[in-house]
């Protein structure tokens, strides 16, 4: 009996009439270009097929070894955050002409895709303060790393210098990225308060500096001066980046308003699950005159041939299948879907929601700062301002007391000794709309009873 | 249908598609967390829409729009196949969904067993020894493995300066190659679509660090002297690229790794069956040979004696992180469904469907159509109309706008750039007898019909042939209100 | 779009959409289980296709359908308001969707508590005394009424033979009154659409079991002088029987149960947005006084003592049981969900919101369209074309097919039958200001459209005008294989 | 502040523009056609509004209360039943454009329902061996209840005899349903094996009869004779109405084979989930000459003005909205999109997945059976031909052992005490595709521990 399987139609008749068709005796035949030596001679070495009622419980056992959000209470962050998203967001997701459909290479028939990266991008923009938004990166990281290539191919430059506050996977993923380019990356010094130490920074920025970097809030969950690194970097002909938490922006001055020339950030807390790390959405938004030299689809507003509106992406000189290896970058398959799951999500917010959400992970940060640091022997690590992201020193080895309170069902904070060796008391706590006060309560209670 | 308006301007200063419950804690004044300085004090134009109007709108949007499930999408090196339903249900799985990239290894058990299955898996498919699931989609694989391929010869002491592609590449090799510092050269393709060996030969020396291949190549050829390359290139040691984007062709039947290739990427997204969503998201994987293993990005997932699995950190010759946290795992997982779902006694039979029926269809389309590379194909083949653009001035994008009309998504065109007015057809094996039968007769329907006609195509879509020039001249790129 | 062919059209024999896990106990020989005088001989014709095949199938037959997402809906009698995403996520939870209905009690708490909330939630909007959740919609809702009015009136040894309906009451009321075995009396409305009070009073006798109003009725007209009726029925121990259909005009603001109604049904999938589903689900709940409540249908969702909750089947003067297991639980669980969604402080929104968009599209429409029933309205008025109809030869119809060439559906067109040329138009309270602009405008637009475009509307749909008589006339009501 | 909700987008100013456009000065006025002393006074006596968060979580709770499938094995039927039903059924549902329209009054726009419909009713007619079906009722115990006055209708007889395999709510129903029509009911007496005594029936059915009803399998499980009561019916000029499990008719003679002139039942089984027992749906299907008796919608095929096939309701001469009190029937609002459901689910499967679940199903049950009737004091209660479900006597009261097999996490069947006092040692178990041997196994071994 012939293999069956509900993703193959061809019957085999359907299989001896087109074979007739094409005119070979059997379907290896078409097959006798490869050279003999290549084709398999045995089976993989695989287990076989499984039907969709043993997949769905096969896989129904591994996503039962997970610990998701509904069974710890989650207040990790660094990047990555739990928020409520409204229902609608998923169901329209599931409209399969958006998610089956490709790149909107035919723009009559792709105009829903085009439009909603339309609407992506005025709300990118009016998020940061920028005049131009791209139709989405990889993720925060590689957002991150193309803006400082902007800046290098704008500048002519070959340094860029990070605020104290840029996430180390970040830096990471741009030394990595600039690994064969002759960059040099460097790093500002942390200030005792937490935020970027300017004289430092200032220090650091200077004429061959194509790009400085403020992370706000800083990945320590500070807020930073953008003003102040606007004044130095731009003092010394380099461009400014700033890389930002979008919930944040419905309460904080945009990049745009405190003197950025690029904006660019990781994407997931606009509505899109934490997915153990992915698939998120790198945003990346710029000055007017920074347009070509930024990476990746844009979409822009057009004409039809009947006097309509309509929507293309443009300016593709840009892009690596135009420009090839002069290409301003590589980047070919993005996030669309997760640029459309945001705008679909704003959409949902609001303004006022966004401000909602914003204002109530603050609160609550707050509030649960108030009452961990009143335990003996935690305090707040820094003194500088922060919104719903704070890292807390609990005087002891953090390890152990985290595995406590796992046990009690609460994922404490995020152990700073997972990025920085010397930090092991400290740990990274992250405060969203989804905690009730119950849960922060209980919080508290369980790590007072876990460092007792 | 009529133009559907920007939801911005649907909007009504007051409106709420969604609202919150009220704080239950006592509040903070703001000024104690919040300097007056760092507050935001410009607009936030954001849309207010009631929940009808927002789920309307991108219905609306959404019906303007085409996509697999509306009918054959035969786009040449996409690879557009089914996505099965079945996937996104495992992937939206709470225990899936709704975990976080830094929770404690113990906490994440089934995740890290998923991404160490995947790698399984791939290696097997692929003949390589070692995978990461790192890159984010099959360009940022490339670059990684490019990066990958610096990094060994920089262990060697070596430091060669050239990336090698055929002239037939993707848009992306050339661009991931001079991303990471290499100079691109540009090797020939001979009139049958396939690498001119004498090209490639004299171009090889030492100052070469990698050639870019594709195999089957994007005309749809099979690359048959593979071996020899790869011979000529491990000389000089230098790596033999494999860009998997073609990987449909050969999956279960033949393996890159058996061919001499040192290294490669697989598109998830297009030979594993996952969404494209409009242009993403995808996931990238790259695979490589023992040799390169220890320049791989972290985090590594490694697995225990006891079974356990963990995420690994500690690898010293690695190239370091190229994403932050642990890849694109909501694709990966869905790409692990898929494969598990052909298995070992079925993945074979994706690659004899995929390239049974591009034959097939090339067969009922040579007639008509100038197949420059002949009567055979693997999965895809490229016509040219290069002849009717000459004879009766009907170009690849009047095909491509006329097919529209017939709620048809067009070939790739104009790609790859060796060939005059291109037209890539990639039937993909989840199409049936029926569906090639119905797209074959209607472009050569399209072709009896009166040139005035494709010029004038689209006029069934949405919208009409657009102002591309004018869209790039004076870009608009977002919405602004209009000041009041 | 082109035509899309039958689903049988597509099959192929051999083709699978789906494949189960082989047999995994041992085969006990089929002649031991079954006789072969018992098996099937026939052929079974249903389809054989594709995964993709089927998927695309439906998909394209969706896109050949509008509902409330794609445009307002305004189909009068029906509350087309918004079905709220989050009811369909809610219902779909495994702990809601995968449970038996002859679970055992303790394992189904979570779904009993949900109808015993359902119950009280639906009293107290309604000033109804006990509710049964057994009937699946509307009209099983009546005749489950009807029939308790029945026991009722046997209990007290009277045998009332007829059931009175106002002229302008839908379809189901006399229906559902004769379905049990009651004469079905005819009462004249008034011009000004009310029923009149002169006639009905002499139709109230004795022998009158029962009066089925509507109210708002279905002009869009609140019956004033529904206590006035009550009392009179009641001098005659007749029941007043209150249609819900309209109760999207008086919820929060005003109860059937204290206008001296004595039973009700509520449509779930009307006032309490659950999804019509191209005609079905619904759910149809009904409301009895005190005096009716022995006589409900069983089972009965009851609470003990210590909270907890059992189906209970003993109830000596229940009329039994109206259908199968306990009701259409899905339908009412969303329900329930929206109603919590509103709560105390926001249920008169929703009526507040219907009856001023109702009058806020009278207001704009009726400079142009006859308006029969004045300038005022509940939550849905009529208007009659039928002077257009005499002066330019414009039907009711004309207007709902050329509304579908912009792709909105029509109001409810004939109905009430007491107005010539009806076109009933219910706005719904989900519905934005600029949405009721766009409608009225398009009506005013079309109304000035030379009266030939009409006739030949709709051109912008995916059929034209059908040949209704001959479906009649020559009834094809299946697929039938061809023979070979 | 005004009451700010979701599904109302009226805002203030909306309001004022609206309500000045009217020509009334407030909302309320708008009211006033309602008598004042009607108009609610003070608020409902019920909790205030939730957000979307909050019911998401209350209902997650009251969902928690509940065992579902997956987390007791689940071996009851009696007229339900656990199948498995492949994802795409469930994403083309979610196709809002199915979901949230109405009833197709208007063809032009709606085809797709239609044809749905009409894809329906062919599949109905397919399986069952009819000419005609509607286009859904409520459930199974309707359908039957509607067959039964079709019956009436068409013979102007007023009784009914139903075989001994009558799902008893069912019987309840049709007696319900004919309280006030003067309707005689009867059923006959079940035989010693478990079908129907068709001595019995015979003496029953007479010239008074207007129809015969054959549940098949009955509800005990076994197979009944069909040809034998269609012989006896037709006799005496009554009608045969067959109410048919739609899975078993993969193996099983269709109704149109055996004789039957109406084929109805509950097509749960044909991927629609559990649900508590609904949404669910009817199915009704008959011989071309009882057309005019058949309730509700039936879809039928036509032209357009164009020229190609198109669909439509039809034969409404039928129905409440037309012919009021002379209608044949009430109904309006049916179960359509259960019906879509069904056709999608039956698409899925296709004739051989129809087949393979059928026969998995029958021949898991009967491996459980042997197991279990293997045990001391076990036995089969009856001896006739049986499918997927059986009529197990556990030789003791069976209300303590279900008892402790739920504790072990089985539900392992239905107590027919439910339905019957006298049977309390009785119980009804259903096996479907969806149980593993490994399931199975368990099953008996719990029930042999239960019992010691
Ligand atoms: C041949 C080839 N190589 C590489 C790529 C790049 O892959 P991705 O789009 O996933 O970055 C593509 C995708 O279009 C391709 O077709
Ligand atoms: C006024 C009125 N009464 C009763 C009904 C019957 O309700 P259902 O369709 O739920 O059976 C309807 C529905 O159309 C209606 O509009």
């Amino acid at each position: 009996m012939p293999f069956e399987h509900p993703y193959l139609p061809q019957t085999e008749n359907d299989r001896a009439a087109m074979l007739k068709t094409i005119g070979v005796a059997k379907l290896d035949d078409l097959f006798e270009p490869i050279p003999a030596a290549f084709r398999l001679a045995k089976p993989l070495d695989l287990p076989k097929h499984l039907t969709e009622m043993e997949l769905r419980s096969e896989f129904q056992q591994l996503a039962g070894l997970n610990k998701s959000t509904g069974h710890l209470d989650n207040y990790l962050g660094a990047g990555a955050y739990e928020h409520y998203s409204p229902s609608l967001v998923k169901h329209l997701l599931l409209r399969s002409e958006f998610y089956t459909s490709y790149t909107p290479y035919q723009p009559e028939m792709t105009q829903g895709v085009l439009q909603s990266i339309f609407e992506y991008q005025s709300c990118i923009c009016t998020l940061t303060g920028m005049d131009v938004s791209n139709a989405s990166l990889y993720e925060g990281g590689h957002a991150m790393a193309e803006a400082c290539l902007m800046a290098r191919a704008k500048t002519g430059r070959n340094k860029v210098v990070l605020g104290a506050g840029v996430h180390p996977e970040y830096a990471q993923v741009l030394r990595t990225y600039t690994h064969n380019l002759e960059t040099q990356i460097v790093q500002a010094k942390l200030a005792a308060d937490g935020t970027t130490d300017l004289d430092d920074l200032k220090a650091l920025v200077d004429d061959s500096c194509a790009a400085v970097v403020v992370a706000n809030p800083g990945f320590f969950g500070c807020l930073e001066d953008g003003a102040a690194f606007a004044t130095i970097a731009h003092a010394k002909g380099a461009l400014l980046i700033a890389c930002v938490e979008p919930v944040s922006l419905a309460l904080l001055q945009s990049p745009g308003e405190f003197g950025a020339d690029i904006a660019c950030g990781e994407g997931q807390s606009l509505g899109l699950s934490l997915s153990y790390g992915g698939p998120y959405l790198g945003f990346l938004a710029a000055k007017m005159a920074l347009v070509r030299q930024m990476p990746g689809r844009i979409c822009g507003q057009t004409k039809d041939n009947r006097g309509q509106r309509a929507f293309v992406l443009t300016l593709q000189t840009r892009e690596q299948h135009i420009r090839r290896e002069k290409a301003n970058s590589n980047i070919c398959t993005n996030q669309t879907l997760m640029a459309i799951a945001a705008t679909i999500h704003l959409g949902a917010l609001g303004p006022q929601g966004l401000r909602d959400v914003a204002e109530q992970g603050v609160q609550k940060a707050h509030y649960l700062a108030a009452k961990l640091s009143g335990l003996k022997g935690v305090k707040l690590a820094f003194g500088a301002p922060w919104l719903n992201e704070f890292t807390l020193d609990l005087g002891v080895a953090a390890e152990p007391v985290l595995r406590r309170l796992r046990d009690k069902g609460i994922l404490a904070g995020v152990p700073l000794s997972r990025f920085f060796k010397e930090r092991d008391k400290q740990i990274l706590v992250a405060v969203t709309e989804t905690k009730s006060r119950a849960q922060l309560d209980v919080y508290a209670t369980a790590l007072k009873e876990a460092l007792a | 249908m009529s133009e559907e308006k920007l939801i911005f301007e649907k909007s009504s200063p007051g409106r709420r598609a969604s609202t919150f419950p009220e704080l239950d804690v006592p509040l903070t004044p703001w000024d104690q967390i919040l300097p007056k300085s760092a507050r935001r004090a410009s607009a936030l134009d954001l849309p207010e829409v009631s929940e009808q109007d927002l789920v309307r709108h991108y219905t609306r949007l959404s019906q303007r729009n085409i996509g697999i499930d509306t009918q054959i999408y035969p786009l040449g090196s996409c690879t557009m196949k089914y996505n099965p339903k079945v996937n996104e249900d495992i992937a939206g799985r709470d225990g899936f969904r709704n975990i976080h990239p830094y929770q404690p290894d113990e906490t994440a058990q089934g995740a890290l067993e998923v991404l160490w299955q995947m790698e399984r898996w791939l290696g097997e498919v692929s003949g390589m020894d070692a995978i990461s699931l790192q890159p984010t989609a099959g360009a940022q694989g490339e670059l990684t493995a490019l990066l990958v391929a610096k990094a060994y010869h920089d262990s060697k002491g070596r430091r060669p300066r050239k990336v090698l592609v055929p002239d037939s590449s993707h848009g992306t090799n050339p661009a991931s190659a001079s991303y990471c510092g290499y100079e691109v050269e540009t090797v020939k393709s001979k009139a049958d679509g396939t690498v001119d060996l004498d090209d490639l030969k004299a171009r090889i020396t030492p100052d070469v660090a990698c050639l870019m291949m594709t195999n089957p190549n994007t005309v749809g050829i099979f690359e048959k002297d593979i071996a020899t390359i790869a011979s000529w290139l491990h000389a000089v040691d230098a790596q033999l690229y494999y860009d998997g984007a073609n990987l449909n062709a050969i999956c279960g039947v033949a393996r890159p790794g058996d061919m001499g290739c040192d290294m490669m990427h697989f598109n998830v997204h297009k030979t594993f069956s996952t969404p494209h969503g409009g242009g993403g998201p995808g996931a990238g994987p790259i695979g490589v040979k023992e040799h390169l293993r220890p320049f791989l990005p972290v985090p590594r997932v490694e697995r225990r004696v006891d079974g356990s699995y963990f995420l690994d950190e500690t690898a010293p010759q690695s190239i370091g992180r190229i994403r932050t946290f642990t890849g694109n795992f909501g694709i990966l997982l869905r790409g692990l469904v898929y494969l598990k779902s052909f298995g070992s006694d079925g993945l074979a039979e994706i690659s004899r469907g995929a390239v049974l029926n591009a034959n097939y269809m090339l067969a009922l389309l040579k007639g008509r159509f100038k197949a420059p590379y002949g009567d055979r194909c693997m999965h895809e083949f490229v016509l040219s109309v290069a002849d009717k653009k000459r004879d009766k001035d009907v170009s690849a994008t009047d095909f491509a706008k006329r097919l529209a009309d017939f709620g048809y998504h067009a070939p790739t065109v104009y790609f790859p750039l060796i060939v005059a007015e291109a037209m890539m057809i990639e039937p993909v094996e989840t199409e049936s007898k029926e569906t090639l039968d119905d797209l074959a007769a209607l472009l050569m329907r399209i072709d009896d019909e009166d040139p005035a006609i494709l010029h004038a195509a689209p006029v069934n879509t949405p919208v009409g042939r657009l102002d591309e020039v004018g869209a790039a001249r004076n870009p608009v790129l977002r919405w602004m209100p209009t000041k009041p």
